[in-house]
C-alpha cells in the first residue's frame, strides 16, 4: 500500500472482511476517518456463470440461475424463464402465474428482511435484528423447501410453467405466515424506525442525488428512494402484476435511511400482494401442456426480459441460433450496476458510513460477479 | 436465625479470626494479603458468571438458547472459554514491538483491580478506606487509556491503530461527564470519602432510604453516570473501539490466546468497578433499598445491585447500534458536558432550598429545560428527524 | 415512437450516421439499429437527449466468429453440349467481428427497449468502440466487463482496466474460439 | 423527545426477552442432534437408483438411456452399458447400466436426472448426514451405493410414489393385455 502522504493512509477493505456482504474489496484512502477515495475490486467469487450457461441446454441453466443472488433464487429463475419464454413465445397457464407471484413476493419478504438484518448488524446492532429477520426468513425458506425440495437452491421455474403444484395445505401455510407478518413488520418498525441512535447514523448519509441515480442505472428500492417512480412491476406489468393493488413506496431525500424505508414500506405492500394472490388463485395445470420438458430450441432470435427482483431489475438477454445451446447468455446484475455509485455516495463521510452505505445498497455477490 | 449482624460481618470476622495465627511480625502483611486474596478471586468469578449471563441474556433476547451444552445450563461455559483461550496459539506478529506488545494486557489488568481498593462492598468491608476514595478511583480509571493505546500501537496494524485513536478520543472525552456527574454527589455528600458517602445515604425516611438517586438532581446525574460508565468501558452504543463491522476489532486485533482474555477480562473489571461506583455514588452502596430489609447482609445488596446494573448493560447491548464517531464526541462534549453542570446547578438548588415540594420542582424544572434545549440540539445537529413517505400508485 | 421514427430521427439528427434495422427473428419482436461506429458516440447523445432515452438498462458484448457460408445456387452450365442444371455449393467465408449490444430504456416516459449495436471491424487487431460511459454512467462497468471477458476496447472509458479477472490474465474468456488453461489439480483427478 | 425511540427499542427487546420464556412460537431453536425437525416431503439431496423386488442387480429400473448423463448440468453421472440385456418389469429385454458413478462432491441435488429421466428409475435422496473424510474415493459413489429398494422410495416421498405405482401398474396391465391378446391372435 502506497503511503503518499503521511497523514494519508491507504487500507483494503475487504475481500475479507466482516461486513462486505461477500467476497468483495474497496481500496480506500483514508484521511483520518474521511474517505477521499473508494475504488471497488470484483472477481473473487466470479465462475464465468454466462460461459456455463453457453456450453450448457437451456434447461441445465436454470440451476445455475439459483446460485446467481443466492438468497433469492425464485426471482432469478422467473428472470430466466421469462426470457427464455419471450424467445420462445410460450404460453404460461393462469395458475402458474399465480404461483410466481406468490413465490416471488416471498422471495423478497424474506431477502428485505435479511437486508435490514444485515444493515443493522453493520451499524453495530449485535445481532438482535438479524435474528428476528432470519426468523422470518426460516419461516419463508420452509415454505420453499415444502414447495420445491430445497430452501434456498429451488430450481423450482420452468419454461411455460412452473415444476410442481402447491398443494392446498401448503396454501394455508402461506396464507398463516403472510397472516403473521404484519405483526413482525410492526415489532421490527417499533424496535428500529423511531431509534435516534439510527436515525442518527442513517439520515443524511450516503445521498443519491435523482440525476445521478438515474444516470448510473441504480435500480430497485435504492432509486425509488432517490424519489424516482420506477418499479418494473408496474412499468412492465410482467407476470399478472396488473391485477393486483399495491402502491410503490417512494422517498425524498435517498439516503441510507430512506432505502432502509423503502425495505420496510415495500415489505408491507407484497403482503397485501400475497392476500390478493392466495385469495384468488384459480386451479388448473401449473405446466403448459406442450411445453417440452428437455431439447428446448428456440427458433433464431433474440430477447431482453427483466423483472423486479429484490435487488433490482434483473435483467436476461439471449440470442439463440437454434441450437439446443443458447448462443449468448447475458445477465444483467442488479447489484454490480448498483455499485456504480458505491464511491460518489462515500466521498466525504467516514469510514462507519462507508460499511453503512454498503450495506443500505444490498448487494450479494454471486450476482455481482456471475 | 442467625443474628444479622454476626452474617453481616462473617467476612470481618473471618480476617481476624486468621490474623490471629498469624504472627505478630508479620501481621500486617498477612492483614493486607487477606483484604487483597478475596477481591482477586471474587471478582474474576464474577466475570466469569457474567460472560454466561451475557451470552445467555442476549441470546434470550434474539430468541434463543445462550449456551447450554457445558455443563448444567451451560454454567461451565466459562470454564470452557479459558481452557480454550489458554490452548489457543498465541500469535504476536512479526512487525510488532514485542515488548509493548506483551505488556499492553498486564497493564490494563493491574489497572483494572486497582479501582476495587476504594469500593465499600460492605459494612466496614472496604481495602483502603481512603479520605479522597472517589479522586483516587477516577485517578487510576484515567491509565487503562494507555493500555489501550500501547495494545493499538504496538500491533503495527492500520485497523488497531484505528481503534487505538477511537479509544483514546472516546474515554477522554467521557471521564469528563463522569466526574462531573459524581461532583453533585460529593458536593451532597461533602466529602471524597466513600464510605461517608455511603454512610449519608444510610438513613430511611418512612420506609424509603435517602438514595441519592432518589432526589431528581441525583436520577438525572445516575442516568448521565451509566451512560458515560458504558462508554469509558467501550460496551454497547459506544463500542467504537472494537467496532466489529468497521474496523473489526480495534485495538486487540492482533491479539489471540491468553492475552486476547485478558484484555476482555480487563474490560469486565472495569465494567464491575465503575458500576461499583455508580451504586456508591447513586444507590447507597451496600444500604438496603427498604427499611424492613436490614437484616439482609450487606455485601449481599452490593451484589444484587451490581448485577441489576450488568443486566441493565446487557440489555442495553442487545439492543442498540453502535453510535459513530463524531456523534459519540459530540455528544459528549456538548450534550453530556453542559447536562452535567446543570445538575450541579440543581443539585445546589436542592441543597438550599427549604424541604417540600418546591424543592422538588425548582430542581427538576432546571433539569427539565435544559434537557429540552440540549436534545433539541442533539437533533438540529444530527439533522434527524421523522419522516412521512408518499406512495405512487 | 417505433423503431422505423427512431431511425429517421438518427439519420436526419446525426448526418452521415449509417443506420440499419436488424429485424429479430423470436417471437418477442426487439428489432434493434446497428449504427455505425464512427457516429456511435453522437447517436448516442442524440437518443438520450432529444429521445430522452435517460436509462442505459444493459451493455454487453457478442462474440460473432468467422463463420463459413454454404449456399447451394444452381447455375447452368453446358457441358459437352447438353445445358443442364447442376448445383454447386460455394463457400463464402463471412469475416467475424465483435458486437457491443445497449439496450436503452426511458425512465421518465416508461419507454420499452430501443436496442442499438455497434460491430467492431474484425476480431483481431480492430476491436475498438465508442465508450458511451460519458452519456450513460451505468454502462461503466458493463463495458469495463466486454473489454475484460470479449476484448472490446472502449474508447473514452474513463476506467477501462479488468472488473473480473485478474491483472495478470491475458486471454479473453468469453469468446467461442477460447481454450481454458489446464487446470492440473483437476486433471490430476481423472487420472486417479 | 430524544431518548424515546431508545426506550421503545429497549421495551421491544424485554417483550422478545420474557416472550421467549412464555411463548411457544418466539423460541424457535431446535436442539438438532435430540430434537429433530420432520424433513420436509418434497426435501432433496443426493439422488438415488430404485429397484424392484429384493435384488438389486436384477431389479434396477435403470436401462442405461443416459438421458440423465446428458441433460445433468454439472456433468457429475458416469454410465456405462452392459453388453448383455435382462427382461425390465413388463418384460421386455434393456440394457442395464454396468458401472453408474454419481461425484456426489460435483453434483448439485438440482434433480433433473429425476425429471428428465423417462423410466423412472432415478429419485432425490433426503437423506443429508453423509460426511466422510475421504475427499475422492467416499464421494465418488457407485452403482451399488447408490441402488436403493422401491419401498425406501415410497417411505420418503409417499404422494409422488403413489402416482408413479399407479402408472407402472397400469403400464405393467396394458403390456400384460397386449401379451395376452398377442397369444391369443397367434
Amino acid at each position: 500500500m502506497s503511503q503518499v502522504a503521511e497523514d494519508i493512509m491507504e487500507i483494503s477493505m475487504g475481500p475479507q472482511h466482516p461486513s462486505t456482504h461477500g467476497v468483495f474489496r474497496m481500496d480506500v484512502r483514508l484521511e483520518g476517518e474521511r474517505v477521499l477515495r473508494l475504488k471497488p475490486v470484483f472477481g473473487y467469487l466470479h465462475r464465468n456463470h454466462e460461459k456455463i450457461a453457453e456450453n450448457a441446454s437451456y434447461l441445465a441453466a436454470i440451476p445455475y440461475t439459483d446460485r446467481l443472488d443466492y438468497l433469492c433464487s425464485m426471482t432469478n429463475n422467473w428472470g430466466y424463464a421469462l426470457a427464455v419464454e419471450k424467445l420462445a413465445g410460450l404460453a404460461v397457464p393462469e395458475r402458474a402465474e399465480y404461483i410466481r407471484v406468490i413465490v416471488a413476493e416471498l422471495t423478497r419478504l424474506q431477502n428485505h428482511a435479511g437486508m435490514v438484518g444485515f444493515l443493522l448488524q453493520d451499524m453495530g446492532a449485535s445481532g438482535t435484528p438479524l435474528m428476528y429477520a432470519f426468523t422470518q426468513r426460516e419461516k419463508v425458506l420452509d415454505l420453499f423447501e415444502e414447495l420445491s425440495g430445497a430452501r434456498m437452491m429451488c430450481n423450482y421455474m420452468r419454461f411455460g410453467g412452473v415444476r410442481v403444484d402447491c398443494s392446498p395445505e401448503w396454501l394455508r401455510q402461506t396464507a398463516a405466515l403472510v397472516a403473521a407478518f404484519g405483526g413482525f413488520l410492526d415489532e421490527f418498525e417499533q424496535l428500529l424506525t423511531g431509534n435516534e441512535i439510527l436515525m442518527a447514523r442513517t439520515q443524511g448519509v450516503g445521498v443519491l442525488p435523482q440525476e445521478l441515480a438515474i444516470n448510473a442505472g441504480v435500480t430497485g428500492p435504492g432509486l425509488r428512494a432517490s424519489g424516482v417512480n420506477y418499479d418494473l412491476r408496474k412499468v412492465d406489468r410482467y407476470g399478472i402484476y396488473e391485477r393486483f393493488q399495491f402502491r410503490v413506496p417512494l422517498g425524498e431525500h435517498g439516503d441510507v435511511f430512506d432505502r432502509y424505508m423503502m425495505r420496510v414500506l415495500e415489505m408491507r405492500e407484497s403482503v397485501k400482494i400475497l392476500e390478493q394472490a392466495l385469495r384468488d388463485i384459480p386451479s388448473g395445470p401449473v405446466m403448459d401442456p406442450k411445453a417440452k420438458v428437455r431439447g428446448l430450441r428456440p427458433k433464431v432470435g433474440e430477447a431482453y426480459a427483466r423483472i423486479e427482483s429484490p435487488k433490482g431489475e434483473l435483467g436476461f438477454y439471449l440470442i439463440s441460433d437454434g441450437t439446443p445451446n443458447p448462443y449468448r447468455y447475458r445477465v444483467r446484475p442488479p447489484s454490480l450496476i448498483n455499485l456504480t455509485v458505491l464511491e460518489d455516495m462515500c466521498l466525504g463521510q467516514n469510514i462507519a458510513d462507508v460499511v453503512v452505505i454498503l450495506g443500505s445498497i444490498d448487494i450479494v455477490m454471486g450476482e455481482v460477479d456471475r | 436465625m442467625l443474628d444479622g449482624i454476626a452474617v453481616d460481618q462473617v467476612f470481618v470476622s473471618l480476617k481476624h479470626w486468621v490474623l490471629g495465627y498469624s504472627p505478630a511480625a508479620i501481621e500486617p502483611a498477612v492483614s493486607i494479603l487477606l483484604t487483597i486474596l478475596p477481591i482477586l478471586l471474587v471478582f474474576p468469578v464474577l466475570f466469569a458468571l457474567t460472560t454466561v449471563l451475557e451470552r445467555k441474556g442476549l441470546g434470550r433476547i434474539q430468541n434463543r438458547y445462550g449456551p447450554n451444552r457445558v455443563g448444567f445450563f451451560g454454567i461451565l461455559q466459562p470454564m470452557a472459554d479459558a481452557l480454550k483461550s489458554l490452548t489457543k496459539e498465541d500469535i504476536v506478529p512479526a512487525s510488532a514491538d514485542r515488548t509493548v506488545h506483551f505488556l499492553a494486557p498486564l497493564v490494563l489488568l493491574a489497572v483494572a483491580f486497582l479501582p476495587y481498593a476504594v469500593l465499600p462492598i460492605g459494612r466496614n468491608m472496604i481495602a483502603a478506606n481512603l479520605d479522597a476514595g472517589v479522586l483516587f478511583f477516577f485517578a487510576i480509571g484515567a491509565i487503562s487509556e494507555l493500555s489501550v493505546f500501547m495494545a493499538g500501537w504496538s500491533s503495527r496494524n492500520k485497523y488497531s491503530l484505528l481503534g487505538a485513536m477511537r479509544a483514546v478520543a472516546q474515554m477522554i472525552s467521557y471521564e469528563v461527564p463522569l466526574l462531573l456527574s459524581s461532583i453533585a454527589v460529593i458536593m451532597a455528600a461533602g466529602s471524597l470519602n466513600t464510605v461517608d458517602i455511603v454512610n449519608k445515604q444510610a438513613g430511611f425516611s418512612g420506609i424509603f432510604p435517602h438514595w441519592y438517586v432518589l432526589t431528581p438532581w441525583g436520577f438525572a446525574g445516575f442516568v448521565l453516570f451509566m451512560i458515560s460508565a458504558t462508554a469509558e468501558t467501550n460496551r454497547s452504543p459506544f463500542d467504537l473501539p472494537e467496532g466489529e463491522s468497521e474496523i473489526i476489532a480495534g485495538y486487540y486485533i492482533e491479539y489471540s490466546g491468553f492475552k486476547f482474555a485478558l484484555f476482555f477480562l480487563g474490560e469486565y473489571l472495569g465494567m464491575f468497578a465503575i458500576s461499583g461506583l455508580g451504586i456508591t455514588l447513586f444507590l447507597g452502596g451496600w444500604g438496603a433499598p427498604l427499611s424492613f430489609l436490614t437484616w439482609i447482609p450487606s455485601w449481599i445488596w452490593f451484589f444484587a445491585k451490581l448485577l441489576g446494573l450488568i443486566i441493565g448493560f446487557i440489555w442495553v447491548r442487545g439492543t442498540l447500534p453502535r453510535l459513530r464517531m463524531d456523534q459519540l464526541m459530540n455528544f459528549a462534549w456538548k450534550f453530556m458536558l453542559p447536562m452535567a453542570l446543570v445538575i450541579v446547578v440543581s443539585a445546589g438548588a436542592w441543597r438550599f432550598l427549604p424541604q417540600g415540594v418546591t424543592r422538588w420542582l425548582i430542581s427538576t424544572l432546571f433539569l427539565a429545560v435544559a434537557y429540552g434545549l440540549l436534545a433539541r440540539g442533539v437533533e438540529t445537529r444530527n439533522k434527524i428527524a421523522k419522516r412521512t413517505y408518499r406512495f405512487a400508485e | 415512437m417505433t423503431l422505423e421514427e427512431i431511425k429517421n430521427r438518427l439519420q436526419s439528427g446525426v448526418p452521415g450516421c449509417q443506420v440499419e434495422l436488424v429485424v429479430n427473428g423470436s417471437p418477442s419482436g426487439q428489432n434493434s439499429l446497428l449504427i455505425d461506429r464512427d457516429h456511435g458516440f453522437a447517436a448516442a447523445t442524440l437518443l438520450c437527449d432529444q429521445i430522452q432515452l435517460d436509462f442505459c438498462s444493459n451493455v454487453t458484448a457478442v462474440d460473432w466468429p468467422d463463420r463459413e457460408k454454404t449456399d447451394k445456387i444452381k447455375t447452368k452450365q453446358t457441358v459437352d453440349g447438353v445445358e443442364k442444371e447442376i448445383e454447386r455449393t460455394i463457400k463464402t467465408r463471412i469475416p467475424g467481428y465483435l458486437e457491443v449490444v445497449y439496450h436503452l430504456f426511458s425512465m421518465s416516459k416508461h419507454l420499452g427497449p430501443v436496442v442499438i449495436r455497434m460491430r467492431t471491424g474484425n476480431r483481431s487487431d480492430d476491436v475498438t468502440v465508442p465508450s458511451l460511459t460519458p452519456i450513460w454512467r451505468s454502462a461503466e462497468f458493463q463495458e469495463r466487463e466486454a473489454f475484460d471477458l470479449y476484448g472490446v476496447v472502449f474508447e473514452g472509458h474513463p476506467d477501462l482496466r479488468r472488473i473480473l479477472m485478474w491483472e495478470g490474465f491475458t486471454d479473453y474468456p468469453m469468446r467461442k474460439d477460447y481454450v481454458p488453461p489446464p487446470d492440473d489439480e483437476l486433471e490430476g483427478l481423472r487420472e486417479q | 423527545m430524544l431518548g424515546l425511540g431508545i426506550v421503545k427499542g429497549l421495551i421491544e427487546t424485554a417483550r422478545n426477552f420474557l416472550g421467549s420464556y412464555v411463548d411457544k412460537n418466539r423460541l424457535v431453536t431446535v436442539q438438532f442432534p435430540e430434537e429433530r425437525l420432520p424433513v420436509a416431503e418434497a426435501a432433496r439431496n443426493f439422488p438415488f437408483l430404485i429397484y424392484d423386488g429384493v435384488d438389486p442387480e436384477q431389479g434396477l429400473r435403470c436401462v442405461a438411456c443416459q438421458i440423465c448423463e446428458k441433460e445433468c448440468p454439472p456433468r457429475c453421472i458416469t454410465i456405462e452399458k452392459s453388453k448383455d440385456k435382462k427382461p425390465d418389469f413388463v418384460g421386455k429385454s434393456q440394457f442395464y447400466p454396468a458401472v453408474f458413478d454419481i461425484d456426489v462432491s460435483v453434483c448439485m441435488s438440482c434433480q433433473i436426472c429425476v425429471e428428465v429421466c423417462p423410466f423412472d428409475a432415478i429419485r432425490m435422496d433426503n437423506e443429508f448426514e453423509l460426511s466422510t473424510t475421504d475427499r475422492f474415493g467416499g464421494l465418488l459413489w457407485t452403482k451399488e451405493k447408490l441402488a436403493r429398494p422401491n419401498e425406501h422410495y415410497l417411505a420418503i416421498h409417499p404422494t409422488e410414489a403413489a402416482e408413479v405405482e399407479a402408472r407402472r401398474a397400469e403400464e405393467k396391465a396394458q403390456a400384460e393385455a397386449k401379451k395376452q391378446q398377442a397369444a391369443v391372435t397367434q
